[in-house]
């Protein structure tokens, strides 16, 4: 444990001392120090800005993340579950998995307008699909044996979803979560800088139109560290619910 | 090849004319174009232990299933108690070949799952599935999860669910094949004392002959595919004589002879 | 899928949502969904022409070596994370912060240290692609079964041997699922990067049409993106299927 | 050598003249090559960072602030912008109070309004932003906003099809520049030729314009970006450039001093630029000779 | 306790004395905290077969991977032919416990495997391999892939893939734990045939009692973890009475139960 927690340690100074070492030549006018960054952040946070800023991103990603998983694992479950509805959605599903949503901003846009409308469903959009697939594919893919067994122990049909199919496809279902998540992370930052600029990426932008670099790079710090918080919990939520799923390394 | 009864040693007439809890007739059952079963006929008397002994993929998963209600025959029909079978029941319980825990699941979750499906309250239920945990042997264990235990305990955990449902029907299918020799015997012994001390109908399949006739009421010999019934074997009465010495009986012997030459032929 | 014992081909419902799109466009409801059959006549009208073929070249050349630097560099990172315990405990953390990052907030951190040309987009289509191939490597190698690497070695095997007949292989499955979702992801990427970065290729196609409202347009060249994207998902999905016989054998 | 020149938007319309002027310069035998970034912030960062030669916006912010050695040296367009707003509203002084639609926080039409509300004495409510006018004008005629200010081609389209919904509210001249083509100090000085190639090209072909607006659509080279854009976009190039020429947007001097002046006091007044405007010094934005050399 | 060798029935001399194919001297081997082997010595005969007998877990498999070079022991070492064991050898090739089968090569590839690692050429080990699948039986199989496979014949497989390097220390671990109990007694008479007609020393850990007694020339019981030698057992002619007496045979008989009662003391 100590051993694992010094190497990330020595990883993190390796990687943030590259950052203030390419910082300091400087490789460019626009590339400010690890640690100008970090003030710049401090000062963000301590006056406020970072917080009203999350407030505004927060909005669009927290009601589109949710959106798509209940929504997501809903569609999901139903696709696994049925051949016709497999038959009749997969297809888009894996249209909308491929497709470069970020070309379809402007049309949302025109159809949704500029407010939280808009941000959310390209929240949803990038974070859906894989959501949606994940389920569907580990739903389909449950064991026949479990099931069996559940069946010769009398479950009905919401027994077999709720206490055989969920469970045993949740390390699947958690890892399109994430996937989700991460892609919902994407969605919002991509409508902060191509529908309205508010929130982080109005932070964002407009530091870099007044050569503000610092700012915006402790912007974008803020944001990725936000996401791998988010993921980070997500994590402990899936330990914490199924705890049996999480084997451990084989090579060890 | 007819399903002619060829009797074995009759020791239990009381056992010998019970009333039959569970009667296959006539049963086919095809996958595709595989013929796994065509028209089996086979009776399992009220709390005795039939063993099913035949080549692998003969089909005695599959009889195990259709008797489960698990797996609908393509013809013929499986009556429980009198009763036709339309899907599983709670006269029933199954032991499964390939365990089927759940994995996400400790110990005293899986063991008290059966309940758990039945609406049994969770303190109640718990109670209970600690009682057999104890008595398979894994007290101790309750908290572990599947992937921290070795095959025989898994198996046992399987064994403990069936267990504690308490149905009249017990479908074991080859329930002591993870374990080393040394437990696979005391787990013969356990069985044993189920047969002996509750009034039970065990249906068991297994692959080894010895075992079957160490254990069995009845043995039915199973065909190759598509399976019937080739013979019933009756070897009652060793278990009397205690597993130290029955291995030099004759009678033992001569049945497990007459089981070997049946069977032989389809490995040659 | 069966209709009265018929099977149906498993995208075949498409047909019926592309009815769907040419009812919606016909009934005029909204001018930002033109008919389907408009979008169609639109693509054939502009696919040959020199804008549309410099598009196309231009982003097909970001993407696919974009996508070859990621299937390049993540497998063997990947392998060697699976194989080696140091490596992976300095590197896992950052592969999964990079995974979950939002990739677009680093576009700009690009831009200043790669450049702001075909570089950037090619790296950025690679950042969207490499970290998910670089962990199903992983995956893939930590579940190998242990024996299949005694055997080799109990034969004999020397450590290439090894990398080449069994490490690979027997991660074949975890390394081409991370290949799809990748190469997915580097579609998003691609178009990501021309759109923010400079602005080329389909990218540069989408802003001006959507800019002037040329629908037709816009759905024509994004209706090229989605068959460009799902065939190759389909292809690696149906390799991915040829070799599923063992993938859950292992 | 090849001189990289750094777009802040994908070619269309607006850029037929310039790439006209480009073709010009080309057969004097100026060698470029353009690359389309998707806003101005970045091209003047290519700009700054080395990786572009010359660029396309209005980098004054970054000159003061960063000490960028770089300077303008030709005028492209003015800020024509116009509020245009729904028939609630009729002059400048009405939209105290009132959200308004923009394109970006510290951008052009920002300028705008901060100048708006100094001239006529209001505060506007809450600003909203969307880049592109096109975008804008979609959200004004879905009623998702009652105010924006939006470009010269986009305000005569709108005001063509709906022009019975719509104000264009009357407003102030202004001189100062929106897109202007700059360049690093050190690069203007060690490729004189090439700059003055270009420069002779542009003002040429913005004087030409001024008397004649179809030539653009007539020198369009139809294998070049422009001659590649849809027909439908092409056959509006007379009528934007005609509207253009009338509402003045390009000056067929290419700014000089007069824009040099007008912009630093636009800038000061915007907040872009710190500093009492009279005090700032020209030499320190604007790089004339190049300029006064093809006038003469 | 002690490695005192008590000897069973002395049949075969010459077999008797013959020299030590392998010879592993105080051998201990830890996991981290978990003490599998302890100061464990034991001789293996050249040409004879030589089975491992003990509880679940008690390091029969450690031991095997340990003879074969796959593991370091903590400490003790190995000898192979007189020379100390370092690292793999061509002298020694492993049977899997689990088949160890490459999934996506086909049965002919997964046999001619370990020629395929010491660089034999493609049709030379071809041949070889499509000769050691006759000899276990699965000609015309050649073609199919591992999961297309029976249990027993996959374990078939890693059989031939053993044999086919010509090895000449095979280490077998429980060989025949996937077949029915018919298969596996075809498997037992091949196996004696290999060790009457090819001068090969087997080393062989199986959990059967009966199985150990029918097919060793010595048997060692190992105690529970942390494991030494408990005794050594040479049941020796047994074989040549044939397969369906042996089970009547009263020394097979007394020896089964000796085993039997030796081991049984863990399982309670
Ligand atoms: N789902 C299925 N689809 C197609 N064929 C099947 C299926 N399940 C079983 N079979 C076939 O039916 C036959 C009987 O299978 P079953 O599992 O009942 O055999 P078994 O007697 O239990 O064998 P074993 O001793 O190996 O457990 C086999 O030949 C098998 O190939
Ligand atoms: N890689 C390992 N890490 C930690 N402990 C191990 C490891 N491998 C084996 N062990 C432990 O060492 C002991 C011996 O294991 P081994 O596999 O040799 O037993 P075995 O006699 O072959 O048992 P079985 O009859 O079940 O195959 C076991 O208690 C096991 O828990
Ligand atoms: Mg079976
Ligand atoms: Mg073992």
């Amino acid at each position: 444990m100590t051993r694992s927690l010094a190497l990330k340690l020595l990883s993190a100074v390796i990687v943030f001392g590259a950052w203030e070492i390419a910082g300091r030549i400087p490789v460019s006018y626009a590339f400010p120090t690890f640690f100008d960054s970090m003030r710049a952040l401090a000062a963000m946070t301590f006056d406020g800005t970072l917080f009203a800023a999350y407030g505004e991103t927060l909005k669009p990603l927290v009601i589109g993340v949710a959106i798509s998983a209940v929504l997501g694992i809903a569609l999901g479950l139903w696709i696994g579950l049925s051949s016709w509805f497999d038959w009749l959605f997969s297809p888009i599903f894996v249209v909308m998995q491929a497709a470069p949503l970020a070309a379809l901003i402007p049309l949302l846009v025109m159809a949704y307008g500029i407010g939280l409308t808009s941000k959310v469903f390209v929240v949803c959009i990038m974070a859906m699909p894989v959501i949606v697939l994940n389920t569907a594919g580990a739903v389909r893919n449950t064991p026949s044996n479990l099931k069996e067994m559940g069946r010769s122990f009398l479950a009905n049909d919401t027994d077999i979803i709720l206490k055989i199919i969920l469970p045993d496809a949740s390390p699947i279902i958690f890892s399109g979560l994430r996937l989700g998540v991460s892609a919902g992370f994407i969605g919002a930052i991509l409508s902060e800088l191509k529908i309205t600029p508010t929130g982080v990426g109005d932070i964002i932008t407009f530091s870099r139109s007044i050569a503000d670099y610092p700012s915006m790079y402790a912007a974008i710090f803020s944001i990725i560290a936000l996401a791998v918080l988010f993921l980070n919990l997500l994590e402990k939520l899936e330990t914490v619910l199924f705890e049996g799923n999480i084997r451990g390394y084989v090579s060890d | 090849m007819a399903t002619s009864p060829i009797k074995g040693n009759v020791v239990h007439p009381a056992k010998f004319n019970a009333e039959n809890a569970v009667s296959a007739r006539r049963i086919s059952k095809n996958y595709g174009a595989v013929e796994a079963l065509k028209n089996l006929s086979l009776d399992f008397p009220k709390g005795q232990l039939t063993s099913l002994l035949g080549p692998s993929g003969c089909g005695k998963t599959t009889l195990l299933k259709i008797i489960a209600g698990l797996l609908d025959p393509t013809s013929g029909e499986v009556e429980v108690n009198g009763r036709a079978v339309t899907g599983p029941g709670p006269d029933r319980a199954f032991v499964f070949q390939d365990f089927a825990l759940l994995p996400w699941a400790n110990v005293i979750r899986n063991v008290a799952f059966g309940l758990e499906l039945r609406g049994v309250a969770q303190s109640e239920r718990e109670d209970i599935a600690a009682r057999y945990i104890r008595q398979v042997g894994l007290a101790g264990f309750e908290k572990s999860y599947p992937h921290e235990l070795s095959g025989g305990m898994r198996q046992r955990v399987g064994l403990a669910r069936a267990l504690s449902v308490d149905a009249q029907v017990l479908l074991m299918d080859e329930p002591f094949s993870a374990v080393d020799e040394q437990t696979r015997r005391k787990f013969q012994e356990d069985l044993l004392g189920l047969v002996a001390n509750e009034n039970k109908t065990f249906i068991f399949v297994t692959h080894s002959i010895e075992e079957a006739v160490y254990v069995s009421d009845q043995i039915a010999l199973l065909l190759p595919r598509p399976s019937r019934v080739h013979e019933i074997i009756r070897p009652s009465g060793f278990r009397d004589k205690g597993v130290d010495n029955i291995r030099r009986d004759p009678e033992y012997l001569d049945i497990v002879d007459r089981i070997w030459a049946s069977l032989r032929s389809y490995v040659e | 899928m069966t209709v009265f014992g018929i099977r149906l081909p498993g995208m075949s419902s498409l047909i019926l949502w592309g009815l769907l799109w040419e009812l919606i466009g016909r009934s005029g409801l909204t001018f930002f969904v033109p008919p389907l059959s408009e979008v169609v006549a639109t693509l054939f009208a502009i696919i040959g022409t020199p804008a549309f073929l410099k598009a196309l070249g231009e982003t097909a050349y970001a993407f696919v070596v974009g996508v070859f630097a990621a299937v390049g560099i993540g497998i063997p990172v990947g392998i060697l994370m699976g194989k080696n315990r140091l490596l992976d405990e300095l590197l896992l953390p950052w592969v999964n912060i990079f995974l979950s990052a939002p990739l677009t907030a680093l576009v700009p951190v690009l831009m200043v240290l790669f450049g702001f040309g075909m570089k950037s987009i090619i790296i950025t289509t690679a950042l969207f692609a490499i970290w998910i191939i670089i962990l199903n490597a992983r995956a893939g190698v930590l579940q190998i079964n242990r024996s299949l690497v005694e055997m080799a070695r109990s034969f004999g095997a020397s450590p290439l041997d090894a990398f080449f007949k069994i490490y690979l292989w027997a991660a074949l499955p975890e390394i081409l699922g991370g290949v799809r979702i990748g190469v997915i992801r580097a579609v998003k990427g691609v178009i990501i990067g021309q759109l923010l970065i400079s602005i080329v290729g389909f990218g540069a196609l989408f802003e001006l049409y959507s800019a002037n409202f040329l629908m037709a347009h816009f759905w024509a060249v994004l209706i090229v993106l989605f068959a460009l994207a799902f065939t190759i998902s389909e292809v690696l999905a149906y390799i991915e299927r040829r070799i599923s016989f063992y993938a859950a054998k292992r | 050598d090849t001189i990289r020149i750094a777009l802040a938007e994908t070619p269309s319309d607006e850029l037929a003249a310039f790439f006209v002027a480009l073709d010009r310069a080309k057969a004097n035998g100026l060698d470029y090559e353009w690359t389309a970034f998707s806003d101005e912030e970045l091209a003047i960062q290519a700009v700054l960072s080395g990786q572009m030669d010359i660029g396309f916006g209005t980098p004054y912010a970054a000159m003061q602030r960063s000490k960028a050695p770089v300077r303008i040296i030709f005028q492209l367009s003015k800020l024509k912008f116009f509020p245009v707003t729904t028939k609630k509203y009729e002059k400048l002084e009405d939209l105290d109070g009132q959200p308004i639609l923009l394109h970006s926080r510290g951008g052009g039409t920002d300028s705008i309004a901060n100048v708006i509300e100094q001239k006529a004495g209001i505060t506007f409510g809450e600003r909203s932003y969307v880049p592109g006018s096109a975008n804008r004008v979609v959200a004004l005629v879905a009623g998702q906003a009652d105010a924006t200010i939006i470009d010269l081609s986009n305000k005569n389209k709108i005001m063509r099809e709906h022009g019975d919904k719509f104000n264009v509210l009357p407003m102030f001249e202004v001189e100062a520049s929106d897109e202007a083509l700059f360049a690093n100090l050190d690069w203007i000085q060690a490729n004189e030729e090439d700059v003055q190639i270009f420069v002779n090209a542009l003002l040429s072909v913005w004087r030409d314009m001024n008397e004649d607006p179809t030539i653009i659509s007539r020198e369009t080279n139809p294998d070049g970006p422009i001659g590649q854009l849809p027909p439908e976009i092409l056959g509006e190039l007379d009528g934007f450039y005609k509207d253009a020429v009338e509402g003045g947007l390009y000056d067929p001097n290419g700014g000089g001093e007069k824009a040099a002046m007008a912009d630093m006091e636009w800038y000061s007044q915007a907040g872009q630029l710190e500093g009492d405007p009279a005090s700032l010094n020209i030499e320190d934005f604007w790089y004339m000779k190049p300029l006064e050399a093809a006038m003469n």
